[in-house]
C-alpha cells in the first residue's frame, strides 16, 4: 500500500508540469567564474616522442585579464594553447574552464564552442573563401550541421561582420579569397575571425608578427579594449607590444612557469634576462 | 652587384610590381620596407627565381640572370630565408643543412662549423625533424641552412618573425658580422624599425610595387616613415 | 592403391648384358608402330622384360615423346628438331643420324599419361641397379607405393651391391612396410611400425592409416602401435604445414612488395598517385619475354639479362612520363591520378597492339623450377624462393641507394617543399625525373619476377595496382619499412587465412580487418610523425 | 549495292581481349572469305566491329547499337555467360540473331541465339568418363573459378559422380576468385588430398588468366601429370601459347576441336587463319571451329531461307548440317545447340593436344543438363508445335515464356 | 577570324551562365529538360524514318550517361567541395543497383525459363530451396526502394562515422573506401550470397506493371532519371551554397581552423558522405531497368576511379562540371569504341592526359577562363604551392 502511493507520488512528481525533464533541459553550460578566474592549469606535463615540451606547469587567468606570455622559442607556449583548446593531449595534469568545465573531458569544436577562440601562429585561414565568408563562418552561434544547411544571416550579423572588418582594415578585401592575402593581411584576418566569435577567452599567439610598427600599436589597441569584458592571452616576442600591453606577464622555460609579475618585474629579473632578454633588455 | 630594371610581376591577372627599380651595392646591407602587401616577398621571389617576372631585367654581378632557374641563382652564391622559414619539416636538422652542400662553389661536402658557431642550438637539435623545433629555432635553421651554400648575397624576407628578443639580437649580430666580416651582401625585408636601424646600412621604401625611396639608413627620417610606412 | 598396374618383375637378371638387337626385342619393336595405346603398354613390358637395363634409352625417347616411325617402313626412330625446326631423324640405340624427315612421312608413337608412368617405373628400376645415389634414392620412393615382393626382391639385390645410407634407410623403411604386411607375428609388425615411427613418406602414412581404419585387422597391440605411430605422423605434418603455410604467406608477401616497392617511391615518397604503375611492372614482364625472344639458347641466363633490361626500359619510359606529363602537374598531387590513369590506358593499349592480346610466354629457366624438397611433405618451390630473396635485396638496394646517395635526401626536400629545395640549388626537374624513373624502374624489375608466376600480358599490371596502393598505404606513406612489413603481414594473413575460409573469404576478410585497422591508426603502420605531419 | 551486316561482339579491350580478339580476327576471316566466294545472296558482306571492352552492361549497349544503329543482320559475340545474359533480353527484344561460340554451363535456349560452343555434356562429362575408364581415377578435385559456368558444371559433375558411386569424401571442391595467382595453398592442398593413396585427378573450370599461375605452381611443386592429371575445360590452343609447356606435358583438356587433328579442312583452315593473321605461330582453338561452322551455318540458311530476315533464317538453320573441321558433319539441333564429336587431349611441349580418346560419334549438346533437379524435365525444341526453348515434358508446358 | 573568336566567347559566356548562382541553375535544369523532353517526343511521336527519330537506343544510351552523370555529381560533392577523395562509390552505386535489380528480379515471378513462381531462376539452377531471408518484401516496389537507399546509406553512415570519427584523412581514406568496394565486389561475386554471382541480375521483365523492353517505358525512366538528376542537382546546389556548404569548403581546406571554430567537422564530413552515398544509390536503381542487368563488375575499384576522372575531366568543384564531364566522357567511349574499336583507348587515354595538363580545373576551368571577370579566377595558387605538394598527407587539398 505504502510503496503504491509511493509510487503515484513519484508519478506526480514526475508528471510536475512546473518542471522540465532533466534530460530535456538544454545542457547549455555557461563558464561559472564565481571565483573570478576563468582558466585553471594545474600539474600541466606534454611530451613528445620524450621530450618534455610542458613540465609540471601551473598558471591561474583571471576573467577579464589581458594576460602577456613570453619566453623562449621553444618554451612551451604554443604547446600550452594547445592543450586548452584540445589540440594536444596532456600527459598528465589537469585543465579547468572556470569552476565547472573539465577542458580535457571535451574536444576542439567543444572547446571552441564553450568560448575559447584562437589564433595560431602562422596564420591560418580560408583560402578559397572570400575574407567576408571567412568572418562569416566565425561568427558566434550554432555550429550544427542542419543549422548551417538553413542558416541565413541576420541583419546584425552583417553588420558586426563589417564592424569587424573595418577593425582589421579589410573592407576592401572584403570579397577577395583569403588565399590572395599577403602575410601580414592574413594575419588581421584572423584576428578578425577572432572578434568575429566573440569568445569568452582569447588566445593570440604572435599577433603582431610581420607588422609595421602602426599596425603593432593598433593591435595593441585592439588588445587592450577586449580585455575585460573578454579575457586575453597573448603571446608575443615583441618586448615593446608587450610592454604596451601588459599589466601581468608570464615567463615560461622549459615547460614551467619561471616568473611572473608586471613587466618592470620581470624586465628585471635575472633569470629572464638570461634565458631570453638578453644582457642590454 | 644586383641590379633590378623596370621589373614587373603579375599573379593570374592583378600586377604586383610595376616598372621596379632596385640597385644593390656589393658588400652592402639594404633593408627593404614597405606595408603589408606592397609587394616585398614578390620581388624577393622574383629576384630568386621562384616567381616568373613578367618583364624586367636583373642583372647579377652585370650578368642577366632573369632567365635561370632558382637552383642555378643558388649555384652562383644567392642564399635566401624565406617568410615563414620555410623548413623542411619531415627532415631533420642536420639534413636541413646538408641539401645545399652540393650547390657550394669551393665542393665542401661537410657543414661548415661556423654555421654551430653562430647559431649553437642547431648543434643540440642535430637530429630533431625540422618542423618540430620551435619558430625561432627554425628562423636560426634557416639563416643557418642559406648559409650552407655559402652565399655571396644572402636574402633575408623577415627573419625577426616570432623570434624572441635575445635571440633577434642574436640574428641581428650574425647580420652584421656576415655583412661586415665575411663581406657578404645583405639583402633584408624587415618592418621592425628598431632592427632594421639596427642591422641596416641602407634602406629601400617599397609602396603598391615600386620603390619609392632609395637612401642611406642615417637618412630614414619621420617624414618617410609617415609617409610610406604607417598605415 | 596407386595406378601402376602390378608388373611383371623381368625374370632374366637384369645384370644380363644381352644385346638389344637380340631377336626378341626386335619382333616386339615391330609391333610398336601403329599400336593402340593398351597394346603400347603391354609391348613395353615385355621389352622391359626381354631388354632389360638396355631399353633405357628408348624408354627415354619414348618418354620424351620423342618416339616416331616412318609411314612407309614402319621403322622406328627417334625425331629431334634442330634450331631451324627441320626434324632430323637419329637411329635408335647407334644414335646414328638419318637425315631430315618430312612431317608427313614420319608418325609419332604415341604415348599417354599412363603410358608415361609405366616408362617412368620401368626406368627407375633400371636405375635403382645402375643409376646414381639421387636417382635410385627417386626409384626406391617411386617403389614404395607398389611393394609386391618382386620389386622387394630388386630392393634387396640392389642393396647387397652396395647403396648408400641414406638409400639403405630407405630400404629397411621398405622392408618394415612388407614386413607389417605380411607378417602375423606381432613382435615383428610392432618393430616394423616402429621403424615406420615418424617416417613422413606417404605411402608409410597411407598403410597405417589402412590398416587403423580396417575391420580385419585382429591385433589390437599392432592397431594401437599403428595408431600411435600415425598421431605421430600427423603431429608432424602438422607443424610442417604450419612452416609451409608461413612460407607461402612470406612468398605472396614477397610478391605484394615487390608490385608495391616502386609505388612506394613513385607515389610514397614523391606523392604522384601513379595508376600507371602496373604497367610498369607490365613493361617489365614484356622486356623479359623480349629478352628471352632474343636469347633462345641461354634461358638461363635471361634472367639475369632482363632484370637491368626491365629496369632500363621501365625506368626511361617513367623518366618519359615524368617529364612528358607529371612535370606540369606540380602542386597538383590529385591531377596525376587523371593522368596518370590515361597513360595506363596508353600503355595497355599499346603492348596489344604491339604484341597481341595474348599472353606472351615466358620461360622458367632449369635454375626456377621445380622445388627443394626438405622432406616428403614439406618442399619449397625455387621460384618463390628465389623471388622471395630478390624482393628482399631489391628492398635493400632501393634502401641503399636512398639512404647512401644525395638522391633520397633531395627527393624528400623536393616533396616537401619544392620552392625552398630549388633555393638549395636542388635540381629539382632532375631529382623528380630521376626518382620517377627510379620507381618506375623498380617496378620494371618486380615485372621480372612477375613473370615468372603468372601471366605476361595487357592486364597483368591493373592486377597489381589496387594491392600495391594498399600495401603502400597500410604501412604507412613515405615509410619504405612500412611497405615491407606492410605487404608481408598481408601476405601472411591471407594464407593463414585461407585454409579456414577459403581464397575468396580469405581475401575479404583481409580487406575488412585493413579498413578496420585504419580506424586505430590512421596513418598506416609506420606513420609519419611530428608536428609537421599533422 | 547494299550489303549484308554481320556485327562483331567481342571485347577488344580489358580482361577478356585475351580470348576474344582472336574470335573477332575470325569472324573477319570468314567474311573475307565469304566475300571472296561472292558473298551471300549476291550481296556482299560487311562486318562492323565494335568494342565492349570486358564491360557487362555494354554489351547490352553495343548490342543494341548494333541491331538497331547499324541495322546488322547477324552478330557473332559474347565469351562470358554473364555478357551473353546481359545481350540475351536485347537481342530478344529487338529480335536480332546472334551466334555464341563457346563453351556455356547449358541452362539456356534462346530463339534469337545459337550456342555453338559445348553445353557441359559435351564437354565435361565425356571427360570424366574418360579419367574414371581409362585413367581409373578415383578421387576428384572440382577446382574452378567462381561464377556461374564452373559452378553449374560443377554441380553437374558432383550429380555425375555420385551416380557413379564416387563417395562424397572423395571429392573436393574449391573456387577461387577471378584472375587469382596465387595458387600455392590450393595446389598443396590438392597435393595433399592426392596422396591418400587412391588415383586422383583434377577437373579444372578455371578460367582464362587464372591458369597460367595455376600451372605454374603445379609444375614447381611437383605435382605431374602422371601422378594428378588435371583436365581442364577452358585451356586451349591459345592459352596454352602464353605457358611454358615443357612441365605440363601429360596434363588433359576435352574440347570439340584440336589444332593438332589432322584433316584437309583443318589443314587449311589452320593455314588460312596464319595466313590471314599474319602470324605463322598463332594457334586455332575450338571458339574458333565454334566461330566457324556457325558463319558457315548461318551462311547456308540464310541461302535457303533466301534472305536474312531473322525468323525465317532461324527456322532455317535448324537441321543444318556443316563438316566439322574435324572430320565428321556438326548438325544444329532443335534446341539450338549442336551436334559434335569430343576429344579429350592431352598437352605436348610444342603447346599442342594429342588425342588420347574421342567419343565414337556426335554428342548432341543439351540445353537442359540431365543431372540437376531443376531441368532435368526441360527440353528446347523450337519447331513447331513446341516452339519454345524451356519445355517442361512433366507438365506438357513452356514454364514461364512470356508470348 | 575575329568573328570566330566572338562567337566562340559568346558560346563560352552561355556555358558559364550554368556556374553563375541562380541563372546557372536555370540553364542547366533547361537544357537538361529541354533535351530530353524533345528527345522522348521524338522518340514516341515520330516515325521511325523521319530524320528527326531519336531511337530507343539513344534515350537508353541517354538514360544512362544521366544515371553516371548523377553519380559524378555525388562524387563531386564530397571530393570537388569537401576534399574526400572517394575511390569507392561505385559501391553505393551498385548496392542501389542490386536493390532494384531485386525487385526487377521478383517481377519476374513465373516467367522465368524455370518458371518458378518464387525462386529467380540462378537460385534454381544452383539448387537453392527457398528464398533467402533477405529477399523477403523486394516484391513490393517502396520496400525495394526503402531498401536500396537504407543499405547505401547506412554504409556510408558506418563507414564515415568510424573513419571521420578516428580522422582518417588523405590517401588513407580513399584507400579505405577502395578497399571496401573490393572487398564487397569479392562477396558479390561468390554465388553464397545469393545475388547471383558473377552473372548478377539480369533478364528483367517489368517495372511497377511496365514491360522494361516498351518504347514507353524506357522513355519514362529517361524521364524519371532527367528528374532525379534535376532534383538532386537543385539540392545539392542548395547545399553547396548554404553556410553549410562554406563549412564544407572551409573544411576541406583547413580541417583543423574549423575545428577550432566550434564546428564538428566529422558529423558534416558524415552527413555529406551519406547524402552522396544516397545520390549515389539512386543513381544505380535508375541505372539498372536501363541497362538491364547488375553484377558484381560495378563493385570494381577500376570503375570508381573512372568516375573520379570523368569529375576531373569536367572539373572538380562545380557541380555542373561533374555532370559535363561524365556526359562528355561517356559519350566519347560511346563514340570511340565503335569508331575505333582497336585504338579507342589511345584516344581516351589521350584525352586523359591533355585535359589534364592543358585544362588543369577541366572543363569547367576552361569555361572560366574565358569568361572570367571576378575573383574567382584568381584562385590562390600559392596556397597549394605552400603545402609543398607533401601530398602524402595533403591529398584533400
Ligand atoms: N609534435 C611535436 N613533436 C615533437 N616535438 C614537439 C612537437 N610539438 C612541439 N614540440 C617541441 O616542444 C617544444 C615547445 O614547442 P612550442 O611550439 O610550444 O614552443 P613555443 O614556446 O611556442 O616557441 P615559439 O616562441 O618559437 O613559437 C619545442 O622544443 C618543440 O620542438
Ligand atoms: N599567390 C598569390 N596570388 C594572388 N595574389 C597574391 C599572391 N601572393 C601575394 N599576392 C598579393 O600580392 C601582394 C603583395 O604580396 P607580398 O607577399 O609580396 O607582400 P609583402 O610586401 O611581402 O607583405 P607582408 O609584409 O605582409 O609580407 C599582396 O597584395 C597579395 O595580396
Ligand atoms: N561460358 C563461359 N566459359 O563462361
Ligand atoms: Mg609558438
Ligand atoms: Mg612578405
Amino acid at each position: 500500500m505504502n510503496s503504491l502511493s509511493q509510487i503515484t507520488e513519484q508519478a506526480r512528481e514526475v508528471m510536475r508540469r512546473d518542471t522540465t525533464w532533466p534530460f530535456l533541459v538544454p545542457r547549455k553550460r555557461s563558464v561559472d567564474v564565481s571565483k573570478n578566474v576563468i582558466l585553471y592549469l594545474e600539474g600541466l606535463n606534454v611530451s613528445f616522442d620524450g621530450f618534455q615540451a610542458l613540465n609540471n606547469l601551473n598558471l591561474y587567468v583571471n576573467d577579464g585579464e589581458l594576460r602577456c606570455l613570453i619566453g623562449a622559442n621553444g618554451a612551451g607556449k604554443t604547446t600550452l594553447m594547445d592543450v586548452i583548446t584540445g589540440k594536444t593531449q596532456c600527459d598528465s595534469g589537469s585543465a579547468w574552464f572556470g569552476q565547472n568545465i573539465d577542458l580535457l573531458a571535451h574536444d576542439e569544436a567543444e572547446i571552441a564552442q564553450l568560448g575559447i577562440g584562437r589564433k595560431f601562429q602562422k596564420p591560418t585561414v580560408f583560402e578559397a573563401h572570400t575574407v567576408f565568408h571567412n568572418l562569416e563562418l566565425s561568427l558566434q552561434g550554432a555550429k550544427g550541421v542542419w543549422r548551417a544547411l538553413t542558416a541565413t544571416l541576420s541583419g546584425s550579423e552583417r553588420d558586426r561582420i563589417d564592424e569587424v572588418l573595418e577593425i582589421i582594415g579589410l573592407e576592401n578585401a572584403r570579397y577577395q579569397l583569403a588565399g590572395a592575402l599577403s602575410h601580414g593581411q592574413k594575419q588581421w584576418l584572423e584576428i578578425g575571425m577572432l572578434l568575429a566569435a566573440e569568445p569568452r577567452l582569447l588566445l593570440v599567439d604572435e599577433p603582431v608578427a610581420g607588422m609595421t610598427a602602426e599596425e603593432t600599436e593598433r593591435t595593441a589597441e585592439l588588445l587592450t579594449s577586449l580585455a575585460g569584458k573578454h579575457t586575453v592571452i597573448v603571446v608575443e616576442h615583441d618586448m615593446e607590444f608587450v610592454r604596451s600591453i601588459a599589466r601581468t606577464v608570464t615567463v615560461l622555460h622549459q615547460g614551467s612557469v619561471l616568473a611572473e609579475g608586471t613587466m618592470d618585474q620581470v624586465q628585471n629579473n635575472r633569470d629572464v634576462i638570461e634565458v631570453y632578454l638578453g644582457e642590454e633588455a | 652587384m644586383i641590379r633590378i630594371e623596370k621589373l614587373n610581376q603579375k599573379y593570374g591577372g592583378t600586377q604586383i610590381l610595376w616598372d621596379l627599380d632596385l640597385d644593390i651595392e656589393q658588400g652592402s646591407c639594404t633593408c627593404i620596407m614597405g606595408r603589408n602587401g606592397a609587394g616585398k616577398t614578390t620581388l624577393l621571389k622574383c629576384l630568386m627565381g621562384l616567381l616568373p617576372a613578367s618583364d624586367g631585367r636583373i642583372l647579377y654581378e652585370g650578368k642577366p640572370i632573369e632567365g635561370s632557374p632558382a637552383q642555378a641563382r643558388a649555384k652562383l652564391g644567392i642564399g635566401y630565408v624565406p617568410q615563414g622559414r620555410d623548413i623542411f619539416p619531415l627532415l631533420t636538422v642536420e639534413e636541413n643543412l646538408q641539401i645545399g652542400l652540393p650547390a657550394r662553389r669551393d665542393g665542401l661536402k661537410k657543414i661548415p662549423e661556423r654555421i654551430f658557431e653562430l647559431f649553437p642550438v642547431l648543434k643540440d637539435m642535430l637530429h630533431r625533424r625540422g618542423g618540430d623545433l620551435s619558430g625561432g629555432q627554425q628562423q636560426q635553421l634557416a639563416i643557418g641552412r642559406a648559409l650552407v651554400i655559402d652565399p655571396k648575397v644572402l636574402i633575408l624576407d623577415e627573419p625577426n618573425e616570432g623570434i624572441q628578443p635575445n635571440i633577434v639580437r642574436q640574428i641581428g649580430d650574425v647580420v652584421t658580422t656576415l655583412n661586415e666580416e665575411d663581406g657578404l651582401t645583405v639583402i633584408l625585408v624587415e618592418q621592425k624599425l628598431g632592427f632594421a636601424r639596427r642591422v641596416g646600412r641602407e634602406f629601400r621604401l617599397m609602396q603598391k610595387g615600386t620603390v619609392v625611396a632609395a637612401d642611406k639608413m642615417a637618412n630614414l627620417n619621420d617624414e618617410l616613415i609617415r609617409q610610406y610606412l604607417a598605415v | 592403391m596407386a595406378v601402376a598396374a602390378v608388373l611383371l618383375l623381368p625374370t632374366g637378371s637384369p645384370l644380363a648384358h644381352t644385346e638389344p638387337t637380340a631377336p626378341a626385342v626386335g619382333s616386339v619393336l615391330q609391333q610398336l608402330p601403329g599400336a593402340s595405346l593398351k597394346k603400347t603398354g603391354d609391348l613395353v613390358r615385355q621389352l622391359e622384360q626381354v631388354g632389360g637395363a638396355e631399353m633405357r634409352p628408348l624408354f627415354e625417347v619414348m618418354l620424351a615423346g620423342d618416339l616416331y616411325y616412318v609411314k612407309e617402313s614402319g621403322q622406328l626412330l627417334q625425331i629431334q628438331k634442330n634450331s631451324d625446326g627441320a626434324r632430323m631423324g637419329v637411329s635408335l640405340f647407334e644414335g646414328k643420324s638419318l637425315g631430315e624427315f618430312n612431317s608427313r612421312d614420319i608418325k609419332k608413337v604415341r604415348v599417354n599419361n599412363r603410358l608415361r608412368s609405366q616408362l617412368r617405373d620401368a626406368i627407375a628400376r633400371i636405375e635403382l641397379l645402375h643409376g646414381d645415389e639421387a636417382a635410385q634414392k627417386a626409384a626406391v620412393l617411386a617403389m614404395l607405393d607398389d611393394l609386391n615382393e618382386q620389386n622387394l626382391r630388386l630392393l634387396q639385390t640392389a642393396q647387397q651391391a652396395g647403396v648408400s645410407a641414406e638409400v639403405s634407410t630407405l630400404i629397411e623403411l621398405a622392408d618394415a612396410m612388407v614386413q607389417l604386411r605380411t607378417s602375423t607375428d606381432t613382435v615383428d609388425r610392432l618393430a616394423a611400425i616402429e621403424a615406420m615411427q615418424g617416417r613422413l613418406e606417404t605411402p608409410v602414412r597411407n598403410q597405417l592409416q589402412r590398416l587403423v581404419n580396417s575391420d580385419s585387422e585382429q591385433d589390437v597391440a599392432v592397431v594401437a602401435a599403428a595408431q600411435k605411430a600415425l598421431d605421430k605422423i600427423s603431429g608432424r605434418m602438422e607443424f610442417y604445414g604450419q612452416m609451409e603455410q608461413l612460407f607461402f604467406g612470406l612468398s605472396l608477401g614477397s610478391v605484394l612488395l615487390l608490385a608495391a616497392i616502386g609505388l612506394a617511391i613513385t607515389f610514397g615518397v614523391m606523392g604522384v598517385i601513379n595508376m600507371a604503375h602496373g604497367e610498369m611492372i607490365m613493361l617489365g614482364a614484356y622486356t623479359t619475354y623480349v629478352i628471352q625472344q632474343l636469347m633462345p639458347n641461354a634461358i638461363g641466363y635471361s634472367l639475369l639479362v632482363a632484370v637491368p633490361a626491365a629496369f632500363l626500359v621501365s625506368g626511361s619510359v617513367g623518366v618519359l612520363i615524368e617529364r612528358g606529363v607529371i612535370r606540369h602537374l606540380q602542386g597538383r598531387p590529385l591531377e596525376t591520378l587523371l593522368a596518370t590513369f590515361g597513360i595506363s590506358l596508353i600503355l595497355q593499349q599499346a603492348v596489344r597492339s604491339i604484341f597481341s592480346p595474348l599472353n606472351m610466354q615466358v620461360v622458367t629457366p632449369e635454375w626456377m623450377s621445380g622445388s627443394l624438397a626438405i622432406n616428403p611433405v614439406y618442399s619449397i618451390t625455387y621460384n618463390r624462393l628465389y623471388i622471395l630473396l630478390f624482393a628482399l635485396a631489391v628492398f635493400a638496394a632501393l634502401v641503399a641507394i636512398l639512404k647512401k646517395s644525395s638522391l633520397g635526401l633531395n627527393v624528400r626536400a623536393v616533396s616537401q617543399n619544392r620552392d625552398m629545395a630549388k633555393a638549395m640549388g636542388v635540381r629539382t626537374e632532375m631529382v623528380d625525373a630521376m626518382t620517377f624513373g627510379l620507381g618506375s624502374g623498380i617496378a620494371g624489375v618486380a615485372g621480372v619476377a612477375l613473370s615468372q608466376l603468372t601471366n605476361v600480358g595487357p592486364n597483368l599490371g591493373q592486377s597489381y595496382i589496387i594491392d600495391s596502393f594498399m600495401v603502400v598505404v597500410f604501412g604507412g606513406v613515405g615509410n619504405l619499412l612500412g611497405t615491407l612489413v606492410g605487404g608481408f603481414s598481408l601476405g601472411v594473413a591471407n594464407k593463414f587465412l585461407e585454409p579456414a575460409t577459403g581464397a575468396v573469404l580469405a581475401n575479404i576478410i583481409v580487406l575488412v580487418c585493413l579498413i578496420l585497422f585504419i580506424q586505430k591508426r590512421p596513418k598506416g603502420l609506420f606513420p609519419q610523425r611530428g608536428r609537421a605531419a599533422e | 549495292a547494299e550489303t549484308i551486316k554481320v556485327g562483331v561482339l567481342h571485347s577488344l579491350s580489358g580482361t577478356m581481349a585475351i580470348s576474344e580478339t582472336t574470335l573477332k580476327d575470325t569472324v573477319l576471316m570468314m567474311v573475307d572469305e565469304q566475300n571472296r566466294k561472292g558473298g551471300l545472296l549476291g550481296k556482299k558482306l560487311e562486318a562492323v566491329v565494335v568494342d565492349p571492352a570486358s564491360d557487362w552492361p555494354l554489351f547490352a549497349e553495343k548490342a543494341r547499337e548494333l541491331l538497331t544503329k547499324e541495322k546488322v543482320d547477324v552478330i557473332f559475340g559474347c565469351w562470358t555467360s554473364v555478357s551473353r545474359k546481359s545481350v540475351l533480353p536485347v537481342v530478344e527484344e529487338l529480335n536480332g540473331l546472334m551466334f555464341y561460340p563457346v563453351q556455356y554451363e547449358g541452362e539456356e535456349s534462346s530463339k534469337n541465339v545459337f550456342y555453338t560452343g559445348a553445353s557441359p555434356n559435351q564437354q565435361a562429362i565425356p571427360a570424366v568418363d574418360y579419367l574414371m575408364s581409362d585413367l581409373e581415377v578415383e578421387r576428384w578435385v572440382l577446382a574452378g573459378t567462381d561464377y556461374v559456368y564452373p559452378r553449374t558444371t560443377n554441380k553437374i559433375l558432383e550429380a555425375y559422380l555420385e551416380t557413379s558411386g564416387v563417395a562424397k569424401e572423395d571429392i573436393m571442391i574449391s573456387y577461387t576468385p577471378f584472375g587469382h595467382s596465387d595458387w600455392q595453398s590450393i595446389v598443396s592442398d590438392i597435393k595433399k588430398f592426392g596422396s591418400a593413396g587412391k588415383k586422383t585427378a583434377v577437373v579444372s573450370t578455371i578460367n582464362g588468366d587464372a591458369n597460367v599461375p595455376f600451372y605454374k605452381e603445379l609444375a614447381n611443386q611437383g605435382v605431374s601429370s602422371e601422378d594428378i592429371p588435371v583436365v581442364a575445360f577452358s585451356v586451349g590452343e591459345e592459352e596454352l601459347s602464353g605457358i611454358d609447356t615443357g612441365p605440363l606435358v601429360g596434363h588433359l583438356a576435352a574440347w570439340n576441336y584440336f589444332q593438332g587433328i589432322d584433316s584437309e579442312a583443318n589443314e587449311y583452315f589452320v593455314q588460312q587463319w596464319k595466313k590471314f593473321i599474319g602470324d605463322e605461330k598463332r594457334v586455332t582453338n575450338d571458339p574458333m571451329e565454334a566461330t566457324y561452322i556457325g558463319f558457315n551455318m548461318w551462311a547456308k540458311a540464310v541461302e535457303k531461307a533466301g534472305t536474312t530476315d531473322v525468323d525465317s533464317v532461324e527456322q532455317a538453320m535448324i537441321g543444318i548440317e556443316f563438316p566439322n573441321l574435324t572430320g565428321g558433319v556438326a548438325k544444329m539441333n532443335k534446341n539450338h545447340h549442336l551436334s559434335k564429336p569430343v576429344f579429350i587431349g592431352e598437352i605436348q611441349d610444342d603447346g599442342q593436344f594429342e588425342v588420347v580418346w574421342e567419343t565414337d560419334g556426335v554428342v548432341a549438346g543439351d540445353a537442359w543438363s540431365d543431372f540437376l533437379p531443376g531441368s532435368k524435365d526441360l527440353i528446347a525444341d523450337w519447331t513447331a508445335p513446341i516452339k519454345c526453348g524451356n519445355y517442361n515434358t512433366q507438365s506438357k508446358a513452356c514454364s514461364g515464356q512470356t508470348q | 577570324m575575329s568573328t570566330v573568336k566572338t562567337a566562340a566567347q559568346t558560346l563560352y559566356r552561355w556555358f558559364a551562365e550554368f556556374r553563375q548562382p541562380g541563372r546557372g541553375t536555370s540553364w542547366l535544369v533547361g537544357v537538361l529538360l529541354v533535351v530530353t523532353l524533345a528527345m522522348s517526343a521524338a522518340n514516341l511521336l515520330l516515325p521511325p524514318e523521319s530524320p528527326l527519330y531519336v531511337s530507343t537506343y539513344t534515350i537508353t544510351l541517354m538514360g544512362k550517361y544521366l544515371c553516371f552523370a548523377m553519380l559524378a555529381m555525388a562524387v563531386d560533392i564530397i571530393w570537388g567541395y569537401c576534399g574526400i577523395l572517394s575511390l569507392g562509390h561505385g559501391a553505393f552505386f551498385a548496392l542501389g543497383g542490386y536493390g532494384m535489380g531485386m525487385y526487377l528480379m521478383r517481377q519476374i515471378g513465373d516467367r522465368g525459363v524455370y518458371g518458378n513462381p518464387d525462386l529467380p531462376d540462378f537460385m534454381v539452377f544452383l539448387n537453392w530451396q527457398e528464398l533467402p531471408w533477405y529477399w523477403f518484401g523486394m516484391d513490393q516496389f517502396w520496400f525495394a526502394v526503402l531498401v536500396a537507399l537504407a543499405i547505401p546509406g547506412l554504409l556510408a553512415f558506418v563507414f564515415g562515422w568510424l573513419a571521420f570519427r578516428s580522422r582518417v584523412t588523405g590517401v588513407y581514406l580513399s584507400i579505405m573506401t577502395q578497399a571496401l568496394t573490393y572487398a564487397l565486389m569479392l562477396a558479390f561475386f561468390r554465388n553464397e550470397m545469393g545475388f547471383g554471382g558473377n552473372n548478377g541480375l539480369t533478364d528483367f521483365k517489368d517495372i511497377l506493371g511496365f514491360d522494361l523492353q516498351a518504347d514507353s517505358t524506357r522513355v519514362a525512366l529517361l524521364l524519371v532519371t532527367t528528374l532525379m538528376l534535376v532534383i538532386a542537382f537543385l539540392t545539392s546546389r542548395a547545399i553547396v551554397q548554404s553556410r553549410l556548404g562554406r563549412v564544407i569548403v572551409a573544411v576541406r581546406d583547413s580541417e583543423a581552423r574549423a575545428r577550432f571554430l566550434g564546428y564538428r567537422t566529422e558529423r558534416y564530413k558524415v552527413w555529406l558522405f551519406v547524402y552522396s552515398a544516397l545520390i549515389a544509390a539512386v543513381a544505380g536503381m535508375l541505372y539498372v531497368p536501363q541497362v538491364g542487368i547488375i553484377n558484381p563488375g560495378e563493385f570494381s575499384p577500376l570503375n570508381s576511379i573512372e568516375v573520379v576522372v570523368w569529375v576531373a575531366v569536367g572539373g572538380r568543384g562545380t557541380l555542373y562540371g561533374a555532370i559535363v564531364g561524365a556526359l562528355l566522357v561517356n559519350y566519347a567511349k560511346t563514340r570511340f569504341t565503335a569508331l575505333m574499336p582497336d585504338a579507342w583507348l589511345f584516344a581516351l587515354g589521350a584525352l586523359f592526359v591533355v585535359v589534364t595538363v592543358y585544362l588543369p580545373r577541366g572543363l569547367a576551368g576552361l569555361f572560366d577562363r574565358f569568361t572570367s571577370t571576378n575573383a574567382e579566377a584568381a584562385r590562390p595558387e600559392r596556397a597549394k604551392e605552400s603545402n609543398g605538394g607533401l601530398s602524402t598527407v595533403e591529398v584533400s587539398a
